[in-house]
């Protein structure tokens, strides 16, 4: 019954399915840069050194698309289209991941919010859960919208 | 630095297809023969080789050496993803240059379609944290951001994909040789991959190798003094540099920025600039792409991509035709051997021997490929 | 060619070792640091890197170099089965010898336990054509003719094995660190593998990654005015030529006598020869090797190894000590790595910095690996 | 019921198992080596030009080895030990093959010849067959004994 993520340290599974799960990032302790995922030299001061920290839940979405054929140019194909963007953290990460929803569900600048999708059962019962974001109903979905 | 003293000696490739009865080994061996017999010699007279491949395997590459011969040169594995032939090519063209050969080999080849079919079964797209975005999807998001910025209309891509595909059709080396015209609209009905890019703005999956052979300048007036003597004069390779909005997982080729910085190194270290170019060969494996690079590599300001396509200036018979030979759209993207088919092409317009689709008067081109993980690299030539 | 105006800035290494839990781009992460550290510089001081490994994978180098940082370097992908690090690092050392780098890296990895564990199941050892024969089969072949032509006992390939584990020991970055003195006795009566070749005369499957940086000699002096200058000065790099014998079909790593003409290459670029080397690392994935491998890179006639080894000439306090750091056997082999580590031991050497192994007054030492497929490189390095 | 060999091209399946195999080589057009597998351009002097021929089946051991633990450093081995070696053709080429016997049965020199295993049997019913090399008991072991 509990659920575990498909790969550990990218993302929290919080215990209360209603609670929004966290990106685990990183933040540099010289500059100050958050990163997704998690690294130990920063990136844009290549100090050795980054701190862990939880990122989002929430996100501007900077690009999307709608993937209609998943495995386009292998044949075998048996999965359904889904949608795919760019979410800008608060932050500043920019994360690539999964989107909910259908192709007229998006907008560039739309406020995003990450969840979990149960993708299978594991051999101990578990829910396997991987991280994608959906559209945030309640925040506007208007450009330049002031972020939560 | 720019790339002193090394010229091309030879070229050859296997038209890429599906091959699903020959191995790689073999096609590199046909590519290399071509070569061989386009420079005049044998295997014996080379002194170092460099072979591309992207297919996950080891050791391949010296198992297709040894169907051209056993001479005991010396042979490296070169990958840089999408970026592997002009690689190898860049490092062909160091090993001369630096003295350590006076002739050397990049050779590449690689079978999509076997990669393809041996994916692995769990890739459904969605079921792996770092692979949820196929390069389709992946350049489909720079297609809907630059909707979203310039306006830019899915008729756009459409009519580069349509150019290539047409341009592909003058090219007997061309995997794609399409029997008529192919128009925007039929581009547009084609199957939606990623909204907006459909199947015809996508390079296909297919087979091939490819080979260039460089020498010393001295070495190839020498042996070839009837022939125009192409040079390759800089090769730019840049990975990523971070910017912010830098994306870390999930399949990348980099910010298309990277594009603008390794242009402009290139053209710095050979003292050009995008003027000085004839011809141009880019990383088309999906349509939108071309119209980035126009901007990118310099051949008009940032948002006139649409306009410079408009105009015709990068068709053949316009001002700087890009992807003569068909680009990855027509002409094929095994992976490995695309950079050297760029060479070839290239190098067939310099010597002025591209037929039906001749640039006339070229005297310079720019060859750019993207690859994954990321790296760029914008490697220009030029002949006398 | 002689390899002009390069000197190593800094070297480092993740032991050997098997890391479950450790991902092989976090390996490259660590020694790239030490590598760094130790040259006093951060990567963006550094030009060019080359990134080495043999697990079939495409893209992952660079992706392991994202770890140090994105500063926009070239990164290339180097692959030469087991001669993968001597190889990139040869790739290095030219990248700063012909002036385009200043600065160049050199780092590897990779992760055997992985590749014994993803291996095709289908793998039994006689069910596919081109696989039946296993390097340890491939190797105990040679030990079999070898024992038939000289009458070399298994003994002598027990004394060698246990010349490199006890060399191990002396050395905090092996694999392997007996905690007793090995015997002979020890290494006989360990698990035969391949007639005559038993499990202690073979190196273990790990995983690992280390690094070298290579910079012109004039930044070293600059930079590092008190330490003791290592320059590379020959890395000759051969594949397979043809002789009569040879065999094509399954994994092979060429005809011993490969190492004969490599090594030749080698001293005659570097004007050198086997009476100035003060100290050898050579490809020891099984102990037979090594015997071979006196012979053949002149360090006595076709027919003495048996008798250099007897005379304790290839032990530590010897006279031309070889695998002072334990070698393939001990301090282990993970692939592309390796000839990183080798450029690590001599590199530590030759600063007189080997501690406990420290083969006195060392000034110039030799490292030599063979790759399937095949490949064989010879380095030389030398210091004031 | 009919046999097929495991991989295509590389040696012969007479339709008598009694009938011995053969190995499907190349001769250089022009200076005559002769080469195993089969090769287009020559490695010996680069002629660009090989034709077919048959090769073997019998040869001489030129070193064997006898593996006893098949999957060295694999921890699933389920194959039992085997012998395989490298055996002189007359006509030339050095070939790397399994052997037919244990590790009392081999002899540096002896005459070998070329048979075929059934390792399987495929979807098709067929018997699918890898080549090998066993002691040729009527020819004499010893070294430098003449070919026959
Ligand atoms: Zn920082
Ligand atoms: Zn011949």
């Amino acid at each position: 019954m509990a659920r575990v993520a498909i790969e550990e340290g990218y993302f929290t599974v919080p215990d209360d399915p209603a609670e929004a799960p966290r990106l685990l990032g990183s933040r540099c302790g010289a500059c100050g840069e958050h990163f997704f995922p998690r690294r130990q030299v920063c990136a844009r001061c290549l100090h050795d050194g980054c701190d862990d920290v939880e990122l989002g839940p929430t996100g501007r979405l900077w690009t999307w698309t709608y993937v209609h054929v998943p495995l386009f140019a292998k044949k075998n194909a048996k999965v359904s289209a889904y949608g795919v963007g760019q979410v800008d953290l608060p932050e500043g990460p920019r994360v690539q991941a999964l989107l909910v929803g259908g192709p007229d569900d998006f907008e560039i600048g739309m406020e995003m919010v990450l969840d979990l999708e149960t993708l299978r059962t594991d051999d101990d019962g578990n829910d396997v859960v991987i991280m994608r974001f959906s559209p945030h109903r309640a925040a506007g979905a208007h450009e330049g919208g002031e972020r939560p | 630095m720019r790339i002193e003293g090394a010229a091309v000696a030879g070229i050859g490739m296997v038209r890429f297809d599906r091959y699903p009865d020959r191995s790689g080994a073999h096609l590199a061996r046909d590519a290399g023969l071509l070569a061989l017999r386009d420079a005049g010699i044998t295997l014996a007279e080379v002194d170092e080789a460099f072979v591309g491949y992207i297919q996950p395997a080891a050791m391949i590459g010296i198992k297709a050496m040894k169907e051209l011969g056993l001479t005991g040169l010396p042979v490296t594995h070169i990958e840089n993803a999408s970026a592997t032939g002009l690689v190898a090519f860049r490092e062909a063209a160091w090993a001369v240059a630096s003295g350590r050969a006076e002739v050397a080999m990049a050779i590449a080849f690689d079978k999509m379609t076997d990669m393809a079919r041996n994916a692995p079964s769990r890739g459904t797209g969605r079921d792996q944290l770092d692979s949820t975005i196929l390069p389709a999807a992946y350049f489909a998001l720079w297609a809907q951001r630059r909707m979203h910025d310039h306006g830019t209309r899915p008729e756009h891509f459409a009519a580069i994909a349509a150019k290539n595909w047409n341009h592909g059709a003058l090219n007997p080396l061309s995997h794609r040789r399409p029997d008529h015209t192919v128009t925007v609209e039929e581009v547009l009905a084609s199957q939606l991959v990623a909204e907006p890019l459909t199947a015809m703005m996508a390079c296909p999956a297919d087979d091939g190798a490819a080979c260039a052979i460089v020498a010393s300048t001295d070495w190839v007036r020498r042996h070839q003094p009837d022939r125009r003597v192409v040079r390759p004069v800089a090769s730019a390779l840049q990975s990523e540099a971070y910017s912010p909005g830098h994306t870390f997982l999930g399949p990348v080729v980099g910010p298309a920025t990277m594009t603008r910085t390794t242009a402009l190194q290139a053209y710095e270290e050979a003292g050009l600039g995008p003027d000085d170019m004839d011809l141009a060969l880019c990383h088309d494996a999906f349509a939108n792409e071309e119209l980035e690079y126009y901007e990118l590599l310099g051949f008009c300001g940032e948002g006139e991509g649409e306009r410079l396509l408009d105009a015709g200036d990068t068709a053949l018979g316009g001002r700087i035709p890009f992807n003569t030979d068909g680009g990855l759209i027509a002409r094929g993207h095994p992976g490995g051997p695309t950079g050297l088919a760029m060479v070839h092409e290239v190098v067939t317009q310099l010597r002025g021997e591209a037929g039906d689709r001749q640039v006339h008067g070229a005297r310079r081109g720019l060859a750019h490929l993207v690859g994954g993980g990321s790296v760029c690299t914008v490697n220009l030539f030029e002949t006398d």
